[in-house]
């Protein structure tokens, strides 16, 4: 922790969240030394042993006005110090570089208004960056502690979040707000790079930027990668905590609805189902509830796109 | 009080009955206070003891990164039960079912509650809520794993038991409420002649607030709980962002009452502390009114601080600084508590027993928690260490290090009063010391892990925070030992103790004015107050009394 | 408390603390009220969001029917608070008369209910249906508030009526009598509590035009 | 002592019939005024016309069916007590809705 304070901040709010927290813990501290120091102090000075008889002090009105007084001074200045530190959060440039972002179990995606997307997110250095970011199903909450900020993601309305990154480099970004199984595993990172690099790659056609940092590795723009399908599910017949779509149309599957087990043929009608209601049948062998429920995050279009997407992994 | 032969005759409350029956059933019927006290104590101890190994299992999981003795959804479902058992059923009713219960009627100098059965009642709803729990546990689907803030839209789409175990948690808040009204019901009526408002012990002041909370608060949960099963059963469109609701809406009626909740736990343990101190300096309280009045004063502002939880929400800028100040506002009747306490030990005559020393250790390790919580309310820290392993260690220390350490203490101080018997005071010492440092050993890592950025409910972590998990999963151990000599102690001593005095301590609070154990109805006669609370120069009286 | 000053007829209700047992009462009441508080919350949190949608879904909703409900809840109020004072009076037949009828419209009351849901339901409108789920965001929020509120207002009708049924007893045997009537007091407070309730339920649901 | 010599007096206070059927016909007259109003279209002040009658109508209730206002102080004190809390709620609340 202390190696933090000391390095160079990686953003402005990093720098303004260490001083408040600086100056807070400062103070307590010296408060919880006085108040532990003092009681030690009489405990031993009291002691019954010696023998000293005891005075009934019923209290004095001018030691509970000042030990009300002076808390209140200290924590006005506590609530002013964060509130000026919390400014530098939510004060946006007009011209900041507006990234859309999309939280799903347990995926992020970045959407770059010339369309590129990826599932790190990339900004340019000491340039402002406003988040705007929406989840499809259960709230997450974006956490970059490198840069001591966060926000909740939640579905149904846009919470944005900013920041300017001073130092090149890479930083974690973590999910903070519990999701559900893979909650803990939602990581991914922020790559912040000089103008140039940066600019080269937004214009140019690379899904990747040139940087020696390896960012995860991006699978595929289709819909199934989009809606996050992806992340469970593979598209190589390799086994994830999903069943794979490679072969999935037309094979033989056991799946068990209301508790009972069923012989199913994979069908148009099938996939149907168990995309827009997965919890009405199970397959065998996998964990029930996992799968989030796409009737709202799908529209029939999409819908049809994404099935004749799995048809055509045969 | 009474003289020897008197004393000889007299049958305490465990002799007598207040049913025709015998043995078990003659408590399962009772509506002798003390004895639903002790009912509580036993139910709610069982409880913690599941709680605890709950804790220490989440412990040896994250002993290393990656998966060491589980699989990611156990242990999702076990910080969430870990986390519904600690809160609803270990420490909102802790002090005030068991304490509350066993001391109320004794310290105002009365028979009983006013609502005896009721009382009884409250306990019966108390077990059938934890059986709610368990029960949960075993219906397919499987246990709960929301966290015990059971957030939306998570809990709806769920499917584990989510919709039973909440209920269970609505079914205790019933429990809650209940016993929360019959407190304020006898505080207001049945002071013996002569108690005043001003001659009621601070433990009583203290209970008399959070039973307010709990009227009050509890039931804006309940109702919120209500509508999340409502919502999981029939689709009823009320929080779920799918049928156009609102999640934040849920969040702060969770925290309406959740905030509250933590004063709840917190407040009855301040009323302790404010015994124990005056009895173990063996003079008057410091600032008896301040420290009334700052009990009543946390139970008013704590109502007006809930988003603090919600500092990251998405809440407008405007709130999150309003509530931020007035977060700000609450820590200062809990500063004026501490202040007052310490003033009160000056010029005592200390007597450092185990109910003291658990106090020392309180008020430290309260002090911690509470002071960080003041880095939890300022804007700027909270964005970075909310939902991180930060918060986590704040409410360990201000719950368990606070409400938990007094939770001891209590049962330290009281257990000659409620036992009649002693337990052995070296081993009491040892369990402080023990704790005090396997409490810090265990929690402090997680301060310093949070402000790194490790965030909460997460069952893996980055291979950087190995070091400081190890050393609180060795924390949990030690602790584990101390847990375990504490309890042995205690039970060893209710079997086979050795007798205690009736007043060991010199307490001058109406408790220690009848024998210990004291009689069915708790008083030969009702008696009439003419002291003050902390009034030791009635000490003299009450020996002469006795001999 | 026990100075022997008393008169023997008050001796033998010692124990007993009406005014201890009314605090009991009041003390629930105010439960269930930040129970109802709660949900009143919900209720203003959304409309605030969706005024016109509100609107629109209010429409459905016959302020005939509702008036009518309000008329019944208030006369039924009206009738147990004369029961009460007849038992007070002594006149233990009036105040038996009185709470027959505070049964009979509360029961009036739910049948005029389900009539009104049963009617909502044949429509389709019922929470998780096809119909409710194709309305716009502020329209679902308005049912789905529509259904918890007043079914839950209407259970608590349904305990008053078992209440109150028990009071009729009561009296009928003597238990509950004119020297000990708080009993009875207190059902009358936990009916009004029903009555008050619904005097916001009224105009938030069935009058916004 | 003196509290429960209050208490005395007002137990003995029996509310007589009269006044209950006054007060059952001036909420009967609310309600009709709440309806008619509510007819006509008066946008956001018809929300504050309906509140205020019912805030009048359940006063007439509390203070006059559940006798209230002629029962212990300390009642009227917890009443306080429970509505103030409820509007901080409120208030607070809105805080956040307002200025999102
Ligand atoms: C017993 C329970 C208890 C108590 C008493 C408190 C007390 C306080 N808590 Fe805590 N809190 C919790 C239990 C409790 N808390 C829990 C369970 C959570 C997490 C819930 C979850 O998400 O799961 C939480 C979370 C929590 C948060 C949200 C963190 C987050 O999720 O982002 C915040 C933020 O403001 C906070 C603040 C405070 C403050 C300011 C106090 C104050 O009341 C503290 C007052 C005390 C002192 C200040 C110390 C003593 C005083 C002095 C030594 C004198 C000098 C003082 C001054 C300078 C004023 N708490
Ligand atoms: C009063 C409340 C309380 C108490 C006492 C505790 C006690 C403990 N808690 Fe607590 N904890 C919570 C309330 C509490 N907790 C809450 C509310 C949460 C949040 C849940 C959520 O996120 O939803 C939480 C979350 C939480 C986490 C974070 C999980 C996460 O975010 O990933 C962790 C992790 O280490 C933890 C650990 C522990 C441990 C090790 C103990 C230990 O103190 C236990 C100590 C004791 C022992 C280790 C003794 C073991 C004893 C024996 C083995 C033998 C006993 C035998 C006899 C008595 C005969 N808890
Ligand atoms: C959180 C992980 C997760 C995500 C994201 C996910 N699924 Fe699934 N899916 C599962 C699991 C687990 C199962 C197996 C259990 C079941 O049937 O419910 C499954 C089952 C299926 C099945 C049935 C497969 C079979 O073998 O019969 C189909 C089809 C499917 N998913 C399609 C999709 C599509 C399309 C998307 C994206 C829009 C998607 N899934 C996103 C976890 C996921
Ligand atoms: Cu996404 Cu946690
Ligand atoms: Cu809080």
């Amino acid at each position: 922790m202390f190696l933090m304070f000391s390095s160079q901040s990686a953003s402005r709010t990093a720098e303004a969240v260490d001083s408040v927290m600086i100056y807070i813990v400062s103070v307590s501290l010296l408060l919880l030394l006085g108040i532990t120091i003092t009681m030690i102090y009489f405990v031993f000075k009291y002691h019954r042993k010696k023998g000293h008889k005891p005075v009934d002090i019923h209290g004095n009105i001018w030691l509970e006005i000042i030990w009300i007084g002076i808390p209140t001074i200290l924590v006005l200045t506590m609530f002013y110090y964060g509130y000026m530190g919390f400014r530098t959060m939510r004060d946006i440039p007009e011209n900041a570089f507006q990234i859309n972002v999309t939280a799903r179990m347990w995926q992020w995606q970045f959407n770059y208004e010339n369309g590129k997307q990826t599932d790190t997110l990339f900004v340019p250095v000491k340039t402002p960056i406003l988040l705007k970011m929406e989840s499809v199903d259960v709230n997450h909450s974006l956490y970059i502690p490198a840069f001591r900020i966060k926000e909740d993601v939640i579905a149904g309305r846009i919470n944005y979040l900013s920041f300017t990154a001073d130092l090149t480099g890479s930083y974690d970004i973590a999910c903070a707000e519990y999701c559900g199984l893979k909650h803990s595993m939602m990581y991914t990172r922020v790559v912040v790079m000089p103008d140039e690099k940066f600019t080269e790659w937004y214009e140019s056609e690379k899904t990747e930027p040139d940087t020696n940092i390896t960012a995860v590795s991006q699978e595929s723009q289709s819909l199934l990668f989009e809606k996050g399908c992806t992340t469970c599910h593979s598209l190589d017949g390799s086994k994830k905590i999903a069943p794979s779509f490679k072969g999935l149309m037309g094979n033989e599957r056991i799946v068990l609805r209301n508790g009972s087990e069923m012989h199913i043929r994979v069908d148009e009608e099938y996939l149907r189902r168990s995309i827009m209601e997965p919890n009405a049948e199970t397959v065998k062998g996998y964990t029930a509830g996992l799968m989030p429920i796409q009737k709202y995050n799908l529209n029939d279009n999409e819908l049809n796109k994404i099935i004749s997407a799995i048809n055509s992994l045969n | 009080m009474a003289n020897g032969t008197v004393a000889l005759e007299e049958k305490s409350f465990y002799e007598e009955s207040t049913n025709k029956y015998s043995g078990i059933l003659s408590w399962l019927l009772t509506t002798d206070h003390k004895r639903i006290g002790l009912l509580y104590l036993v139910t709610i101890c069982a409880f913690f003891i599941v709680g605890v190994i709950l804790g220490i299992l989440m412990r040896l999981e994250l002993i290393a990164p990656g998966p060491t003795i589980m699989e990611a959804q156990t242990y999702n479902t076990l910080f969430t039960l870990h986390g519904v058992i600690m809160i609803f059923l270990f420490i909102i009713p802790g002090l005030p079912a068991i304490f509350g219960n066993f001391f109320l009627p004794l310290q105002i100098g009365a028979k009983d509650v006013a609502f005896p059965r009721l009382n009884l009642l409250s306990w019966y709803i108390y077990v059938i809520g934890a059986i709610l729990v368990l029960i949960s546990l075993f219906l397919p689907g499987g246990p709960i794993d929301t966290g015990w803030t059971f957030y939306i839209p998570y809990s709806v789409r769920s499917t584990t038991n989510v919709s039973l175990a909440i209920f269970a948690a609505f079914v205790l808040g019933f429990s809650s409420i209940l016993t929360g009204l019959n407190f304020i019901t006898t505080v207001h009526r049945m002071r013996a002649p002569g108690m005043g408002w001003f001659r009621m012990p601070l433990f009583i002041w203290s209970i008399y607030s959070t039973a307010w909370i709990q009227i009050i608060a509890t039931p804006v949960i309940g109702i919120t709980i209500l509508l999340v099963i409502m919502e999981r059963a029939f689709g009823v469109g009320i929080f779920d962002p799918a049928l156009g609701g609102d999640p934040i809406l849920y969040q702060h009626l969770f925290w309406i009452y959740s905030h509250p909740a933590v004063y709840i736990m917190v407040l009855p343990a301040m009323g302790v502390v404010s015994e124990i101190i005056p009895t173990f300096a063996r003079r008057t309280i410091f600032g008896y009114k301040a420290i009334a009045f700052s009990s009543l004063a946390i139970a008013f502002v704590g109502y007006l601080v809930w988003a603090h939880h919600m500092f990251t929400s998405g809440i407008s800028d405007t709130a999150r600084w309003i509530f931020s100040l007035l977060t700000f506002i609450v820590a200062l009747p809990s500063g004026v508590k501490v202040f007052n306490w310490v003033a009160t030990m000056y010029k005592g005559s200390i007597d450092p027993k185990p109910p003291f020393l658990w106090v020392m250790s309180f008020i430290v390790l309260f002090s911690i928690g509470g002071l960080t919580g003041l880095v939890l309310g300022s804007l700027a820290t909270d964005i970075h260490l909310h939902d991180t392993y930060f918060v986590v260690a704040h409410f360990h220390y201000v719950m368990f290090g606070g409400t938990g350490t007094i939770f001891f203490g209590a049962l330290f101080y009281w257990f000659p009063k409620m036992f009649g018997k002693m337990y052995s005071i070296k081993w009491a010492n040892i369990s402080v010391a023990l704790f005090f440092i396997a409490f810090n050993m265990l929690y402090f890592p997680k301060f310093i892990m949070g402000y790194m950025g490790m965030p909460r409910r997460y069952f893996d972590y980055l291979p950087e925070f190995t070091n400081l998990q190890v050393i609180s999963t060795v924390g949990s151990w030690l602790m584990g030992i101390t847990m375990i000599i504490i309890f042995a102690n205690l039970i060893y001593s209710v079997k086979k103790g050795k007798k205690s005095p009736e007043n060991p301590w010199g307490g001058v609070t109406l408790e220690w004015h009848t024998a210990s154990p004291p009689p069915l109805e708790n008083f030969h006669e009702i008696p009439t107050v003419t002291h003050e609370p902390y009034d030791f120069s009635q000490l003299e009286e009450m020996k002469h009394e006795s001999k | 408390m026990n100075q022997s000053s008393h008169a023997p007829a008050v001796e033998q209700h010692a124990h007993r603390d009406d005014i201890g047992a009314k605090m009991g009462m009041w003390l629930f009441l105010f439960t269930e009220l930040l129970l109802f508080g709660g949900m009143f919350l919900m209720y203003a949190y959304y409309r605030f969001q969706y005024p016109d949608q509100f609107k629109i879904a209010a429409m459905e909703l016959s302020t005939s029917m509702g008036t009518l409900n309000t008329i019944i809840l208030l006369t039924s109020s009206l009738t147990v608070a004369i029961a009460i004072t007849a038992l007070r009076k002594g006149n233990r037949f009036l105040a038996l008369l009185n709470l027959f009828v505070t049964i009979v419209f509360a029961l009036a009351f739910m049948v005029n209910k389900l009539f009104e849901w049963s009617a909502k339901i044949s429509h389709g409108i019922y929470p998780g249906s096809e119909d409710i789920l194709n309305k716009p965001n502020g329209e679902i929020l308005f049912y789905g508030l529509y259904y918890v509120m007043t079914g839950l207002h209407g259970l608590h009708v349904i305990i008053g009526v078992v209440i109150l049924s028990f009071m009729f007893v009561f009296i009928y045997k003597g238990s509950v009598n004119k020297d000990n009537f708080m009993k009875l007091e207190n059902s009358g407070l936990y009916w009004h509590l029903v009555d008050l309730i619904w005097i916001f339920l009224f105009p938030l649901f069935y009058l916004i035009h | 002592m003196n509290e429960d010599k209050q208490n005395k007096e007002n137990h003995e206070h029996i509310t007589p019939y009269s006044t209950y059927v006054l007060v059952w016909l001036a909420l009967i007259a609310l309600t009709s005024i709440t309806v008619t109003v509510s007819g006509i279209d008066f946008g956001m002040v018809a929300l504050a016309i309906a509140m205020l009658i019912a805030a009048v109508k359940s006063s007439l209730v509390i203070n006059i069916f559940m006798h209230i206002k002629f029962d212990e102080p300390i009642f009227k004190v917890f009443l306080m007590v429970s509505l103030f809390t409820l509007v901080i709620i409120f208030v607070l609340t809105f805080f956040d809705l307002v200025n999102r």
